[in-house]
């Protein structure tokens, strides 16, 4: 086997998105290469045509339905990953519309700013697909090496370098210690393919080594998704990393980490749910009541949806708490959540990028009145904040209903106590999303200064599509979920 | 069949429709042509009312000279025993169908009955002395006919002594429509038409047209002329609506109205706070009562087991002797708390007085003749309730006689200590309504009820004899600021005194009859036990009677002028009702003449008229005695009324010659006379019993009744005020909403506590993720150590 | 063999506990960075070791990629250092707390 | 929705529910500017809405009440089973009336009372919003719809108070946002465990009732304890019920008016519609703590109303003890008090709703609500205090008119609840003796009633105006407030001659209902 290569059969059209993204980001670096410094526009054009682009294989093998799996069942394109793959698609092209005049006013690296994007969506892209320990840690460290620059992109500002280097090293000792635990996982299975380890793992006891590789693994991903208490990082890098890269990191990067969390909680611990599953119980409690309880104290709107960005993990790490019992609704439950958050806390975003061109800050106080000189702002980021609180007809509603369906179709007491705890905390943090829209709404301007705020086209853009679909989704639940019937991890998995 | 008696909803109508045009053109008739213009509407209104209620009351003598037989009689049996069989049936509650076996039974009863009465020729009921053995002949025949379907339904049984007594069966004129549905129940609204309501109509009908008459002029120019007569209409048509109810549900409705009625008329001068205090405090004791009704008249719906309120089918099932009698007495009770207030009876009976805030004809309208005796009315209509629960035919002594007695004593107590002469008369009427609860209380049915008809004339009369002296004297009604307007007031004078000596029950006046065969009814008793008690109480209230409204009328009409100004004669639209109701006091009395007295008219079926078209046949108790005129006791009280008067006069009269009271007045005459006699009684009565017993008594009363009974009342609506503020600031915004802000308040410190966590060091951060993930490891590979 | 493994294993766990505390305790960023390499390379004698073990050689290459991957992130961890002190003129980690609560 | 499905797009019930949305949409391309084009367009929705309502009405087979009638059942969220089946019978009739009622006159309110700070445009849309909401909570027969519609009420609501409301706004808005979010939370929690534990996977609500059954007895009185707290929440019952006195002192008049005539049902329609017939046996185990925590209500609501200095915050007050008799009725379930209920939902729209108008436009003129500074209304607007006068009455139980229908045959349901045998948690006690306590306390309670009631008609209307107002011109009732008012006294009045209007509707459906809850 060591000496006889033999060629992998590669399924093109399985891996053509990764080509489309991959190609475009050569194409961007080639251009970069030969265009001035003061004409970079094209670059965010490009990329997001990319993005655009590498959506079409996806829905050409959407269509065509099935599970292609390849390099030994080391890379897989089933449900699961085209859905992933679509929702890194989509968010990362709301992001390049977010980021376009954020960037090019800024004086900032606009050709390797696409590039470092369009990387980091990759990884994630790749994460989709992988079932493999190789694999995950590739794709985990191609989606985070480019996102640690990105946070620390505004080099001159102080805080940006701050976001960034937490980041960083947050970033490098969460995959060491990742990195550990599979490294321990490895000598207790002797294979780095998921559903091989899911087995090897089976029956009744389980030696130490196994439940240290576990929990560390857990740590590992746990940091990208920010659960508490590997959170720390979040709140201090989404305040003072550039605003449209915080969109990035809250969404599609920590859309990832779960991705990353779900391939290997089901990919290879689907019999050791005795430890997943308290672990997590533990973990999303406390994600969720932290992450509640702090942002209920914040004042800046950035780091007031970091945190409620963190709780917002707690709910969707509930669901991995029954996993042993749920299955793939688990699964379905978290990517629902994973579509709606995503559209709806970019749609937060992209209004306080619009607002803080006028305010010129992420404080609270400086958004008072705003409905006064930008209504459609105004109105929107409440229908953001409340879709976040999960207040019907908005989306949100959907995503945390998915939730207490998934907790309570466990039928258990960890189901039950997490589904009261989910609604305790909804109940919390709605607290601070109504205190944004009203100070909005309800509070005076501060300086009366009722000039109107400029919005760009990419940014009316964004808060377009990401409102329309915001509501459409809570109105129509179907369109997502029924993405998501299909999906599934456990399949894979023999069971011994 | 009648063409009138099933059709009366027509009378309420009427005013109602009134009250509308009025509220809703009043205004700008009055604009336009003046108050008459607007004071017509009501005017003709109640005038058609009133003619109405005369036709009415005619077709009703006709009806019981010629009662339905046969199906005839069964049908406005069911028609008036409502659908409460058919519910009944689907609810499953066992009842025994009054209608069928009934309707056997009656057939048999009613043809034996019609041949017997054929040959007495009109049907009339025997008086007492011949009572023994009319029952023993035509006992025999239903008994005969009938017995197995008497046995076997109870209903049948109690029907059948009221022919017994001479009484044909007499079925009401019901007619009813649903008037809503629930539980697949119909529950129906509709009307009754007997003797009583029969009586009612008339009294409530011609009241009201005095009173709107006389209202022309004394609301002249009022600010809310339009306001008060539409008032005075929707009044009516409640009044109406309540007397001609089929169901309990329906005297609720009508209970409240009048009383909602009330409570405009008293606030009608609503600037001054004092008036509209009253208002609320009539309003508000009448809701503490209204409680008990409300208790009552749902107990008595689950109580019969049929889930019916109608009238008559409680009062058969409360005589048929087979329901709960602890339930009976709590729907009596209950029902008896409502009457309390209403019917102004010990403890509740302090709104009254205070109710007299309200223009004068409306004290003599609502709060004298007509709306305070509803409750006498509920205990008369629901009179099978009270026999039956009470036990009223086999009792010395219970709850609401001796509240009636009590009341009346009370009631008559205070009146004396009274400077205002229409407080004077509002005690009065306390103390009356206490007359006609304690002889509803004692069994005399057609006593309690011929007094209420009576006391309407007579009392009315001096209210608005009042009214008319205080038109006369600036407004006032404070008799130290009257005196002598005999001179100055001729009409209103006489017609005063005339009532005055019918309200003292002084041969031959109206109150004279009535208040006489109260009297006798608790002598008499039910079965072989009198109410001694109750006798006692009611003679000493015929003497304070007599005595309180001899001082009213000598500190009013007597003496020397002590206001300001020249007093007046009131014109004629104010004397010509005081003059219709002082002819009616007179002679209304022999309406129920005892046939004792003269023989020989007996046969002419002149005797005991009121008693015999008014007194039910028909779900009434059957083994009620009707008390016989006893000689003794008229005596009796009639020497007690007419020493009452002498005192009462007698003692303001004092240091004035004494010919010039006793001039031109025959009965001051025999007051004179008693005087005379036993002059050195005065001094007795003044410092023996005024002052040291009579005086405290009343003072003390009085002040039980200020300080302690509205001390309650008003303590209590303090207190709650009080209860409320503190239950409110403490419990509501402390501890219930404290609890919620008090979470939000914890959310938000622990919020700051965790924020402390977020040092911003980085490797603090990453300790924190480190040791967490140590800990985490730590405590999974032991619990799988342990677990292995 | 077994014994040689349980040594390698030691080895990898020592290094990885002296990283821990490098990265925690050390106040400079660049000896920072390099306790991050420790416990990374600390995982590479311990991929290689159950690769020998195990005699497959995912876990030798796994080890590959690895390397790889720490020089990469290494780059990018230099390159944030050397702005840190441009800005700050110092290294200490300990100082970057501008954001916190 | 399945937008294929025919029958969506022919039913009229889609309409009546989406055509308010449809017009607020329009009214969004409208400029702010142009506040009459917006009421204009506000008041044809609402009655173009009503005009379908009212078709809707007309169609309605009276005679087979009881049947789910105009019923449409298509996909919407095949995921989970939740289609959109919605229909209309005996119970949701005089809701959807009421609904339809309220609103166009709220408009019409609105005319001339948008209050402070203005901007017509969105304060009308959020009534039309408002208007979907209500009337897509009576029409649901699916639990996650009735959820969602039960939902979209709630950011009009709070934005309705915090915007346009009183000095303490956002404190009562929130407060309220909060209260009905933790409601809903455990409401949502209680339908998916029906969901799971029926063992059907259907949130039909016309299925359920049948199905639940076999959900163990524990698990029952756990999702109707959850059910309890959700819509006991919007009730409000006792103790949970602070957030609506500030909510309504806070909100504008036309929030207050809506929140007492509709919002405030559809907690105890859920009670009626929901919990009750899908969990009899729950309901039968629950009926003491409902009726022990309705006649709390009742007394601890009038004796707060005792303590208030504010004429709207007492009115407030006051909805808790008259949603206490309501909820009374419910307790005992039979189909007598159920009926009592629907008709005391009713009768409390419309009263406490004309309240509150009287309230808003009174504060309009005085610019206070200060009961001790107020006085002779009588005088300086006899209309306006007579109409305050009527509604008084009318809250106070005055046989007649609508309010007594409410009270009355919900004391005298409590004399014979069903289950009367049953051994209560509390203490004990038999059923048959709490209900016919809680009796004897409800009527009691009708002396608090009117004890507040009048106090406040008294303060108010009559006497002479205080100083600082004698001189001020106070208008009487206005043509806006006229068209507003009048068809609701109509009802109040006529509902109170008549009451069989809404007894003969409901009846034919409670009726079975109720006996195939009690046959289990």
């Amino acid at each position: 086997m060591l000496l006889g290569f033999e060629a992998p059969s590669i399924d093109f059209h399985a891996l053509a998105p990764e080509i489309v993204v991959t190609a475009t980001l050569a194409v961007l670096i080639l251009v970069d290469a030969f265009t001035p410094k003061q004409a970079k526009s094209a670059q965010s054009s490009i990329a997001g045509l990319g993005l655009l682009l590498a959506l079409v294989p996806v829905v050409t093998l959407a269509v065509d339905g099935g599970t292609r799996v390849m390099f030994e069942g080391a890379f897989v394109v089933d449900t699961f990953s085209l859905v992933l793959t679509g929702l890194f698609l989509v968010s990362g092209y709301v992001v390049i519309l977010l980021s376009q005049t954020y960037i090019a006013e800024g004086d900032y690296w606009e050709g390797e700013y696409y590039q470092l994007l369009l990387a980091s969506i990759l990884g994630m892209m790749v994460m989709a697909s992988a079932r493999d320990l190789i694999t995950v840690f590739i794709a985990l460290e191609l989606l985070s090496i480019p996102a640690y620059m990105l946070a620390a992109w505004r080099k001159r500002d102080l805080r940006s370098d701050e976001a960034g280097i937490k980041y960083y090293l947050m970033g490098v000792f969460a995959s060491a210690v990742l990195l550990y635990g599979m490294s321990l996982l490895y000598g207790l299975t002797g294979t780095t393919m998921l559903s091989e380890i899911a087995t090897k793992l089976a029956g009744e006891d389980v030696p130490s080594a196994a439940v240290l590789a576990i929990v560390f693994i857990v740590v590992g991903f746990g940091f990208k998704v920010s659960a508490v208490p590997f959170h720390t990082w979040a709140p201090d890098t989404y305040e003072g990393a550039p605003t449209p890269v915080t969109a990035f990191l809250a969404v599609a990067s920590k859309a990832a980490g779960f991705v990353a969390l779900m391939i290997v909680v089901f990919g290879a611990f689907p019999f050791r749910v005795d430890i997943v599953e308290p672990l997590f119980w533990a973990l999303a409690v406390a994600t969720m009541f932290v992450g509640n309880l702090i942002a209920l104290r914040q004042t800046n709107v950035v780091r007031m949806l970091a945190y409620s960005g963190i709780a917002q993990a707690g709910y969707m790490l509930a669901p991995l708490a029954v996993a042993g019992t749920v299955g793939d609704a688990a699964v379905q439950s978290i990517l629902i959540y994973l579509m709606i958050y995503a559209t709806m806390n970019l749609g937060a975003f992209a209004v306080v990028i619009a607002a803080s061109r006028k305010t010129r800050s992420g404080e609270l106080t400086s958004f008072a009145g705003l409905v006064r000189y930008a209504p459609g702002l105004a109105v929107a980021m409440a229908m953001f904040l409340f879709s976040l609180a999960g207040i019907p007809p908005l989306g949100g509603w959907f995503a945390k209903f998915g939730i207490f369906k998934t907790l309570v179709e466990a039928d258990s007491a960890a189901g039950y106590s997490l589904a009261i705890i989910v609604g305790v905390n909804s109940v919390i943090a709605l607290f601070y999303y109504a205190r944004v829209a009203k100070t909005m709404i309800m509070d005076d301007v501060p300086d009366g200064d009722l000039s109107p705020v400029q919005v760009p086209v990419s940014l009316r853009a964004a808060i377009s599509i990401t409102l329309v679909l915001t509501v459409v989704f809570g109105i129509l639940p179907q369109l997502v979920a029924g993405l998501t019937d299909n999906a599934t991890l456990l399949s894979a998995v023999a069971v011994p | 069949m009648p063409y009138l008696l099933d059709k009366v909803w027509i009378l309420p109508a009427i005013m109602a429709g009134s009250f509308l045009l009025i509220l809703f053109f009043g205004k700008k008739l009055l604009a336009r042509f003046g108050e008459k213009a607007t004071a017509s509407i009501g005017i003709a209104s109640i005038a058609v009312c009133f003619i109405l209620s005369l036709f009415i009351a005619g077709q009703w003598i006709q009806r019981v000279n010629h009662p339905p037989t046969g199906a005839d009689m069964a049908a406005a049996e069911e028609a008036c025993l409502g659908p409460s069989e058919v519910a009944a049936e689907e609810m499953g509650v066992e009842v025994y169908a009054p209608a069928e076996h009934g309707e056997a039974s009656h057939g048999a009863e009613t043809e034996g009955d019609h041949s017997t009465e054929a040959d007495d020729g009109h049907g009339t009921s025997e008086p007492a002395d011949g009572e023994a053995t009319t029952s023993d002949e035509h006992g025999a025949a239903p008994m005969a006919t009938g017995e197995s379907a008497a046995a076997a339904t109870p209903t049948a049984a109690a029907a059948e002594p009221a022919a017994e007594e001479g009484h044909e069966e007499v079925i009401p004129v019901c007619a009813s429509m649903t008037w809503f549905e629930s539980d697949h129940i119909d529950f129906e609204v509709g009307t009754v038409l007997d003797g009583l309501s029969a009586m009612m109509l008339f009294t409530v009908t011609m009241i009201s047209l005095l009173v709107h008459l006389y209202s022309l002029e004394y609301l002249h120019k009022d600010v809310r002329f339009t306001h008060y007569y539409a008032f005075l209409s929707l009044f009516s048509a409640s009044m109406l609506f309540y007397v001609l109810s089929s169901n309990t549900l329906q005297m609720l409705v009508g209970w409240e109205l009048v009383g909602v009625c009330s409570f405009g008329l008293i606030g009608h001068w609503w600037e001054q706070r004092a008036n509209t205090d009253a208002a609320l405090k009539a309003f508000l004791t009448n809701r503490v009562g209204d409680t008990g009704l409300i208790i009552g008249v749902v107990v008595l719906f689950f109580a019969t087991g049929a889930a019916s309120f109608n009238v008559f089918f409680q009062n058969q099932q409360a005589l048929s002797g087979e329901l709960n009698t602890t339930l009976l007495l709590i729907a009596a009770l209950a029902l008896f708390w409502g009457v309390t207030s209403k019917s102004g009876q010990f403890p509740l009976h302090t709104w009254l007085p205070d109710a007299m805030a309200g223009p004068t004809p409306v004290s003599a309208l609502i709060h004298a003749a007509t709306m305070v005796v509803a409750g006498v009315y509920l205990i008369a209509r629901m009179y099978g309730v009270f026999w039956g629960g009470l036990e009223i035919g086999d009792s010395s002594i219970h709850y609401v006689a001796f509240i009636g007695g009590f009341t009346t004593i009370i009631g008559g107590i205070l009146a004396f200590v009274q400077q205002d002469l229409k407080k004077v008369l509002a005690y009065s009427t306390i103390s009356q309504l206490g007359y006609m609860v304690m002889a509803l209380g004692v069994g005399a049915w057609t006593a309690g009820v011929f007094h209420l008809f009576t006391h309407a004339f007579f009392k009315a009369c001096l209210f608005l004899g009042a009214g008319s002296v205080s038109h006369a004297c600036h407004h006032t009604f404070d008799m130290r600021e009257m005196g002598g307007l005999r001179k100055y007031m001729p009409s209103t004078h006489k017609t005063f005194l005339i009532a005055t000596i019918a309200l003292a029950g002084i041969f031959p006046f109206a109150g004279f009859w009535s208040k006489d065969e109260i009297l006798a009814g608790a002598a008499n008793g039910q079965g072989d036990k009198a109410y001694t008690l109750m006798l006692v109480m009611g003679l000493i209230t015929a003497f304070m009677t007599a005595a309180y409204m001899g001082r009213a009328y000598y500190k009013t009409f007597r003496g020397e002028y002590r206001g300001h100004g020249t007093p007046h004669e009131s014109p004629k639209i104010i004397t010509i009702p005081l003059w219709i109701l002082a002819v009616f006091a007179t002679v209304i009395g022999l309406v129920n003449f005892p046939g004792h007295i003269i023989g020989a008219v007996d046969d002419a079926g002149l005797a005991h008229r009121f008693e015999h078209y008014v007194q039910p046949t028909f779900a009434f108790p059957t083994d009620l005695e009707v008390a016989p005129f006893m000689y003794w006791l008229a005596g009796l009280s009639l020497v007690l009324a007419g020493f009452g008067l002498a005192i009462g006069i007698g003692y303001f009269a004092k240091g004035e010659p004494l010919k010039g009271m006793t001039e031109r007045n025959p009965l001051a005459r025999i007051g004179y006379v008693f005087l005379e006699k036993k002059y050195y009684l005065d001094a007795l009565y003044e410092s023996g019993i005024r002052d040291t017993v009579v005086m405290p008594l009343a003072r003390a009363a009085y002040w039980f009744n200020m300080k302690v009974l509205d001390g309650i009342v008003n303590g209590l609506g303090v207190a709650a005020r009080k209860f409320g503020t503190v239950l409110y600031r403490y419990v509501d915004q402390g501890v219930v909403d404290g609890a919620v802000n008090g979470t939000g308040l914890v959310s938000e410190e622990s919020g700051q506590f965790l924020r402390r966590l977020q040092t911003g060091k980085v490797q603090q951060y990453g300790a924190l993720l480190f040791g967490a993930a140590v800990i985490l490891a730590a405590i999974f590979v032991l619990t799988n150590a342990i677990n292995a | 063999m077994d014994l040689m493994l349980n040594q390698f294993l030691f080895l990898g766990a020592i290094l990885f506990c002296i990283g821990v505390y490098g990265v925690l305790a050390r106040r400079n960023a660049v000896m920072v960075l390099m306790s991050i390499e420790l416990i990374l390379n600390s995982v590479n004698i311990n991929l290689v070791a159950f690769s020998t073990m195990w005699g497959v050689a995912s876990g030798a290459v796994f080890a590959l990629f690895v390397i790889a991957v720490a020089a990469a992130e290494v780059g990018v961890g230099l390159a944030l250092v050397l702005m840190l002190y441009r800005n700050m003129r110092s290294i200490d980690v300990d100082r970057v707390d501008l954001m916190k609560g | 929705m399945d937008f294929t499905s025919g029958q969506f797009w022919t039913s009229p019930i889609t309409y009546m529910v989406f055509v308010p949305v449809v017009g607020a949409l329009v009214m969004l391309l409208v400029p702010k500017a142009n506040e009459t084009a917006h009421k204009v367009l506000a008041l044809v929705t609402s009655l173009v809405t009503a005009a379908i309502g009212i078709s809707i009405l007309t169609a309605f087979n009276y005679d087979s009440a009881g049947e789910l009638q105009g019923v449409v059942d298509t996909d919407w969220i095949p995921f989970i089973n939740a289609n959109w089946i919605v229909g209309v019978d005996g119970i949701s009739l005089p809701m959807i009336a009421l609904t339809l009622l309220i609103v166009p006159l709220c408009v019409v309110y609105s005319w001339d009372h948008i209050p402070s700070p203005g901007n017509a445009k969105a304060f009308l849309i959020l009534i039309l919003v408002l208007d979907t909401g209500m009337l897509g909570s009576f029409v649901a027969q699916d639990l996650i719809l009735f959820f969602v519609f039960f939902e979209v009420v709630l950011l009009p609501m709070y934005f309705m108070i915090g915007v346009w409301g009183g000095e303490n706004r956002q404190y009562a808005s929130i407060k309220f946002f909060l209260y009905t979010l933790f409601g809903s939370a455990l409401m949502i929690v209680a339908f998916i465990s029906l969901y799971f534990l029926s063992g059907a996977e259907t949130f039909s609500m016309i299925e359920l009732p049948g199905l639940a059954q076999s959900i163990t007895h524990g698990w029952q009185l756990v999702i109707f304890g959850g059910m309890l707290i959700g819509f006991g929440i919007k009730v409000p019952m006792f103790p949970v019920h602070t957030w609506l006195p500030d909510a309504h002192t806070q909100a504008p008049t036309v929030g207050s008016v809506i929140l007492a005539a509709v919002l405030l049902k559809l907690g105890t329609y859920g009670f009626i519609r929901i919990a009750i017939p899908i969990l009899p046996e729950a309901a039968r185990s629950y009926q003491w703590l409902i009726g022990l925590l309705a006649v709390i209500g009742i007394i601890y609501g009038a004796l707060c109303c005792l303590a208030q200095t504010d004429m709207k915050r007492l009115i407030a007050f006051s909805s808790v003890a008259h949603m206490g008799y309501v909820m009374l009725a419910i307790a005992t379930l039979t189909t007598f008090g159920i009926n009592a209920a629907i008709f005391g939902m009713v009768a409390h729209g419309l009263i406490t709703g004309m309240l509150f108008f009287v309230a808003g436009s009174t504060k309009e003129r005085y610019h206070t609500l200060e009961i001790k500074r107020l006085g002779g209304l009588l005088k300086q607007a006899p209309r306006m205090g007579w109409i305050l006068g009527l509604a008084t009455m009318a809250s106070l139980g005055l046989p007649g008119l609508a309010g007594f229908w409410g009270e009355f045959p919900a004391i005298l349901s409590a004399y014979d609840p069903t289950n009367a045998d049953y051994s209560t948690g509390f203490f004990g006690v038999s059923n048959l003796v709490l209900f016919r306590v809680f009796m004897v306390v409800a009527a009691i309670g009708t002396v608090f009633a009117a004890g507040y009631l009048l106090f406040l008609f008294q303060r108010v209307a009559f006497g002479v105006p205080s100083e600082e107002f004698e001189h001020e011109p106070i208008p009487d009732v206005n043509r806006f407030e006229w068209i507003a008012w009048v068809p609701m006294l109509v009802l109040i009045v006529v509902l109170g001659v008549y009451p069989n209007l809404i007894f003969s509707v409901t009846d034919s459906t409670v009726a079975p209902m109720m006996q195939l809850a009690a046959g289990g």
